[in-house]
């Protein structure tokens, strides 16, 4: 009887437990529709090899370098950690995370999050840490991440955060429930259609231009990590023409790669050398690049890095080899089907789901 | 909504404190001081005058005869303004929605997208053609500004905000000159 | 900290841990500790007057318990020598005696509460005149910290002291066991205004865990969590939509907003209360009920029996009785029914004592006019229900329709719509506004305004109004359901994989469609498109 | 008694007051009633029932509250 009782609770638990699981993931965005910036951050696990370089930061990473052009110019290994709005911490973090499934010769970082001194907006936080394994890494980006009316327990029970979306489900709910389709390629988010650059308003002025505290110190933290790592830091600033980049902001960092002896590209400044076209080469206006733009990027970039840094190309081994065989077939075959949107109807579907 | 975040900010932690407020008939989660239940009914008073009026309660810039109230819908604005020098499509990274730039001569106009509609964000001034109602422009000094919106500000690096309802009014000085004037929303969002 | 929060489970998973465990040996102590913890949390300052209450009732109360165990020894000594009039002079004596420190304490805590809750609504007053007849300058408000549940803890202080007074029960001895009745934490939010006879019993025992009873409590807390997010703090958007636009939501939007409101309220005071009465329950304390399925009676009076109990008849105890059996009003009958007659020289003192009672009700519930009216008006509806009741009674006599179900549904029905237009001044919270939004609602209300598009602005998505109905249809059910006794306990007859799907069911539905965290911000719009 | 009883009924013609012991228990006589009752005893009796004597037991019956205004005279 006592036997048998104590199994009945067993059975009722493990019922309990079982469909909260499941009600979560059902309940959890996919990011699988047009807004597929969510799902970048745990794709990165299903990695099998190994990388020589490693980008995190914003959209101006994952937007504009294209990894499979720099795998296919120099054999050049690399991995975007990006999303959406990423912040420094959580850039830092992420980094943190990564090192402990492999060690990279370089690590590339975005300057343009250290505008941001303080967490921005719940739903960014989210696509950058509910994707993440759960690792120390992890609680501390959280932590560091949240704004005052988060709860911490919204991040280790998701579904507190996500309940009310069950008037939001879709079929895209139920198809990814398991398994989610890849969005990007190697953490590039790619866009061929092309919206030439607009002249853009002049910059605000500024009551400060002096990056703040935490700015820093997670810029620090980051050098640190790198250093008793042994990993080579790059700063880089895209060439996004927006938001603005000032020059104030400029020369703190110029400053700070001279004093610690870093190497930084601000590419902004090198657009013709690197051959970008404003009119072909970004697909909203000059925020980002598309293909195209990515490509020159992944070329010149790729090019330094070789170069510069003597990352090695990696093409003669067989299982690194293979693998990003695989990884270019998917590359030209999202390509293809970009194409084809494109030519079937004046725009890009996949993102524009909406739009007549 | 004014009350809610008034009840909010009452009941202080946790995430349903609104519930609380309207339910005075019962609980000591609200006690209604006079003052409150009299600013109660101000603004549902002013709300009822007409969803204008109460945008007008904050800053508002006017050019021409356009009254420009921050947060307020930019199609009639944009309609009375007419043609613009420049316009410009800006997103933020994963989302949907169009935050949009449009230029004129000695300012700027920013909107944001909510539920399908674009308001105004904020308004820029790029030269010293333009001037606040309150006859605050590039170029004058602090004491002007004190004159015409008193010291009730915020200062932050040489920043002086002045803020009024849901409407923000920054101006950045240099040496006792103002170098720039901005409106902006505070923004449901925020 | 509020009940619906993170921070409120997660101290209350503790304090009944240690409760059960480590501090088996010192629960009230444990109890107490916890109160005053929780109590901190809503402002350090607060502490000091909770504490003063506290100490002051406390010292009164045993000086009076002294005095009173004083002259009843002397009385018994001396039964043979005293006459019956001395005995009467000495006990007035002693009981005057008694008297000087109750209305001295009562005083100085009455006194309190006043000055910290109606401070600035006497200012306000007092400029309104100052503006109308022009003199002066207005009077700057003070801004008054409002302890958490002042208006609570005072009226059981006070309810404490005049038993005592009254010798329904000798003090209580030991200052920290009586602070724990003062404070203790699930009811010091939002009451229920317990008696010290009700909680006496419970409260200092020793208890030993009792699954039972755990799970009773549980259960009793999941319920009031499902009213009150489910429920109340969905519709809450409508309501909060309607009134605070009386503009744009006129006619038939008016009426919207009172029954929504009528069912928010209900859902959120009494899950707010089922909250309490569970939380106690898992430390074996039996608060008293403090709802009696209102919404079922089939008057006014009845309602007000049924609704806010405790509050209803702490009044009755503390201010109606004593007022209308007092000298001065019984002197007063003689004389009303001198001079106007009979009829209405016997119902004066009633009449009066409830109009101060209803008056105090009013102001109770908050410190501006439109509780105070509110007060009033219920005051006027008992009044009038009252003097009908000839005619009731002629219409029964002659038309065989009372104790008929249908007639009982009118009945009901009536008196949920004349309570629900009443709380209209409490949301409108302005008498005038109220008094024109109800005309306008008896004047304008047409079925098609629904169809207008305002209703889809009201900020509840259909799906909103499935979730709001099914969950009425749910109150409902059970409330049906409770007329024969406790609904646990009928549950846990059932077999166990019945009552693991209802409880969990409910624990479901709270989790999924509860009106919770940031997710339910409708500012968070940039997850709409996902 | 019997005064008792007339006023008793007065209030309620409907209810048996001679074995009804629930008067207040059962609501039959609320707060309205017992006032009136109150005086009205005062006037009868001469006796004053102070309000903490006002508990069901000492009006759940007509001869509860018989008892009581007794109890009350002889002190």
């Amino acid at each position: 009887m006592k036997k048998r009782s104590i199994s009945v609770f067993l059975g009722l638990g493990l019922v309990v437990l079982g469909s909260l699981w499941l009600l979560q993931r059902l309940l959890m965005p996919k990011y699988m529709g047009d807004i597929v910036e969510g799902a970048l951050i745990s794709e990165y696990y299903k990695e099998t090899t190994d990388h020589d370089v490693i980008f995190v930061g914003d959209c101006e990473v994952y937007e504009n370098f294209s990894p499979i052009t720099m795998w296919e110019d120099y054999g050049i290994t690399s991995y975007i950690r990006g999303s959406a709005q990423q912040l420094i911490w959580q850039s830092y973090y992420l980094l943190e995370e990564t090192l402990k499934y492999e060690k990279p010769e370089a690590v590339v970082f975005n300057v343009l999050s250290m505008k941001y001194d303080t967490p921005q907006k719940e739903a960014y936080n989210r696509m950058t840490l509910d994707g993440m394994k759960w690792s120390k890494s992890k609680v501390d980006d959280i932590r560091a991440s949240m704004m005052e009316d988060e709860e911490f327990a919204d991040y280790v029970f998701p579904i507190l955060r996500y309940h009310s979306r069950w008037q939001e489900l879709t079929s895209d709910d139920f198809k990814y429930l398991f398994t989610k389709r890849p969005v990007s390629q190697s953490g590039y988010y790619m866009r061929i259609d092309v919206k030439p650059a607009q002249t853009f308003p002049k910059p605000k002025k500024l009551a400060n231009y002096e990056f703040g505290e935490n700015s820093w110190k997670y810029l620090e933290k980051m050098r640190e990590l790198c250093e008793e790592k042994g990993i080579q830091l790059i700063l880089v600033k895209a060439p996004s023409l927006y938001p603005a980049w000032y020059d104030e902001w400029e020369e703190q960092i110029k400053e700070y790669a001279k004093t610690y002896e870093l190497p930084y590209y601000n590419f902004l400044e090198l657009t013709d050398e690197i051959g970008i076209d404003f009119t072909q080469d970004t697909y909203d206006g000059g925020l980002h690049l598309n293909l195209s733009g990515a490509e020159k990027m992944g070329a010149y970039f790729g090019k330094i890095l070789r170069d510069e840094f003597q990352i090695p190309d990696r093409r003669a081994d067989e299982t690194i080899a293979s693998a990003w065989a695989e990884k270019c077939a998917a590359y030209y075959d999202m390509q293809k089907r970009q194409q084809e949107e494109l030519d079937t109807y004046g725009y890009l579907k996949m993102f524009n789901s909406d739009k007549e | 909504m004014i009350l809610m975040i008034a009840a909010l900010s009452m009941a202080g932690c946790g995430s349903n404190s609104g519930a609380g407020s309207t339910t005075a008939a019962k609980t000591e989660a609200v006690e209604t001081t006079a003052a409150e239940s009299r600013q109660a009914a101000e603004t549902t008073a002013e709300a009822s005058e007409s969803a204008k009026e109460a945008e007008l309660t904050g800053f508002t810039f006017i050019t021409g005869d356009t009254v420009i109230a921050m947060n307020a819908d930019a199609a009639p604005i944009l309609e009375e303004l007419g043609e613009w020098e420049n316009y410009v499509e800006t997103t933020s990274c994963a989302f949907k929605g169009l935050d949009k730039t449009y230029s004129y001569p000695g300012f700027d106009l920013y909107t944001y997208p909510l539920d399908g509609k674009d308001n105004v964000n904020s308004v820029y001034f790029v030269d010293d053609t333009v001037s606040t109602p309150e006859g605050i422009h590039i170029g004058s000094t602090k004491e002007e500004m004190e004159a015409a919106y008193g010291t009730d500000y915020e200062e932050e690096f040489g920043a002086y905000t002045y803020t009024k309802d849901k409407s923000k009014l920054q101006f950045l000085v240099t040496d006792g000159v103002i170098d720039s004037v901005e409106y902006t929303a505070i923004t449901p969002a925020a | 900290m509020l009940f619906t929060s993170y921070g409120f489970l997660a101290f209350l998973a503790a304090v009944l841990i240690l409760y059960y465990t480590l501090c088996r040996r010192f629960q009230w102590q444990l109890l107490l500790a916890a109160s005053y913890l929780f109590y901190y949390w809503s402002g350090p300052k607060n502490l000091i007057f909770i504490m003063v209450t506290t100490v002051t009732t406390y010292f009164a109360a045993l000086k009076i318990g002294h005095y009173g165990e004083i002259s009843a020894a002397y009385i018994k000594e001396n039964k043979a020598k005293l006459t019956k009039e001395e005995r009467k002079a000495y006990k007035a004596g002693m009981k005057k005696l008694q008297r000087k420190w109750m209305l001295a304490c009562l005083f100085l805590n009455l006194g309190i509460l006043a000055v910290l809750k109606y401070t600035n609504f006497a200012i306000a007053n007092i400029n309104f005149f100052l503006d109308a007849f022009h003199v002066g300058e207005p009077i700057s408000f003070k801004n008054m910290i409002l302890p958490m549940g002042i208006s609570f803890y005072t009226f059981m202080a006070v309810g404490y002291l005049v038993d005592v007074y009254r010798g329904k029960y000798p003090a209580k001895r030991g200052l920290f066991s009586f602070a724990l009745f003062i404070s203790f934490f699930p009811q010091v939010v939002q009451g229920p205004i317990s008696r010290f006879d009700d909680v006496s019993g419970d409260m200092w025992a020793d208890h030993k865990f009792d699954g039972k009873a755990v799970s009773f409590g549980l259960q009793r807390i999941l319920w009031g969590f499902f009213k009150k997010l489910v429920i109340a703090d969905r519709i809450l958007t409508a309501v909060n939509t309607i009134i605070h636009d009386p503009a744009t939501y006129d006619g038939i939007y008016v009426f919207l907003g009172m029954m929504f409101y009528a069912l928010e309220l209900y859902a959120d005071f009494t899950g707010g209360i089922d909250i309490t009465i569970g939380t106690a329950e898992l430390f074996g304390i039996h608060l008293k009920e403090n709802f009696h399925r209102p919404y079922f009676s089939k008057n006014i009076a009845e309602y007000w029996r049924r609704w806010h109990i405790t509050m209803g008849t702490w009044f009755t105890d503390y201010i109606f009785y004593p007022i209308s059996v007092s000298d001065p009003m019984l002197r007063f009958n003689k004389f009303a029914r001198r001079h106007f007659g009979e009829y209405i020289g016997k119902r004066m003192p009633v009449y009066t004592a409830s109009a101060v009672v209803w008056f105090a009700t009013g102001i109770w519930h908050g410190a501006a006019w439109n509780f105070i009216v509110w007060g009033m008006m219920n005051f006027v509806v008992l009044m009038v229900s009252q003097e009908l009741e000839p005619c009731y009674k002629w219409f029964h006599k002659h038309f065989n329709v009372n104790g008929t179900l249908w007639y009982k549904i009118f009945q009901i029905i009536r008196t949920i719509l004349l309570m629900s237009a009443l709380r209209m001044f409490d949301c409108y919270r302005d008498v005038s506004l109220t008094f024109r939004m109800f005309g306008n609602m008896l004047v304008h209300s047409r079925i098609p305004q629904l169809f207008d598009g305002r209703f889809q602005t009201l900020g509840l998505a259909a799906a909103d109004y499935l979730v709001l109905f099914i969950g009425l249809l749910i109150l409902i059910v059970t409330s049906l359901i409770q007329r024969s006794g406790s609904v646990r306990e009928k549950l846990a007859a059932k077999p166990l994989i019945v009552r693991f799907a209802c409880w969990y069911g409910l624990f479901l539905a709270v989790l999924i469609f509860g009106a919770y965290g940031v997710g339910f911000d409708s500012s968070q719009f940039i997850y709409n498109q996902f | 008694m019997n005064e008792l009883l007339d006023m008793l009924s007065d209030l309620h013609e409907d209810v048996d007051f001679e074995s009804c012991d629930t008067l207040i228990d059962d609501g039959i006589l609320d707060s309205f009633d017992i006032v009136t009752l109150i005086t009205q005893i005062k006037d009868e009796f001469d006796v004053t029932i102070p309000a903490d004597e006002i508990v069901p037991e000492n009006f759940n019956s007509a001869e509860a509250i018989w008892n009581l205004i007794h109890r009350l005279d002889e002190e």
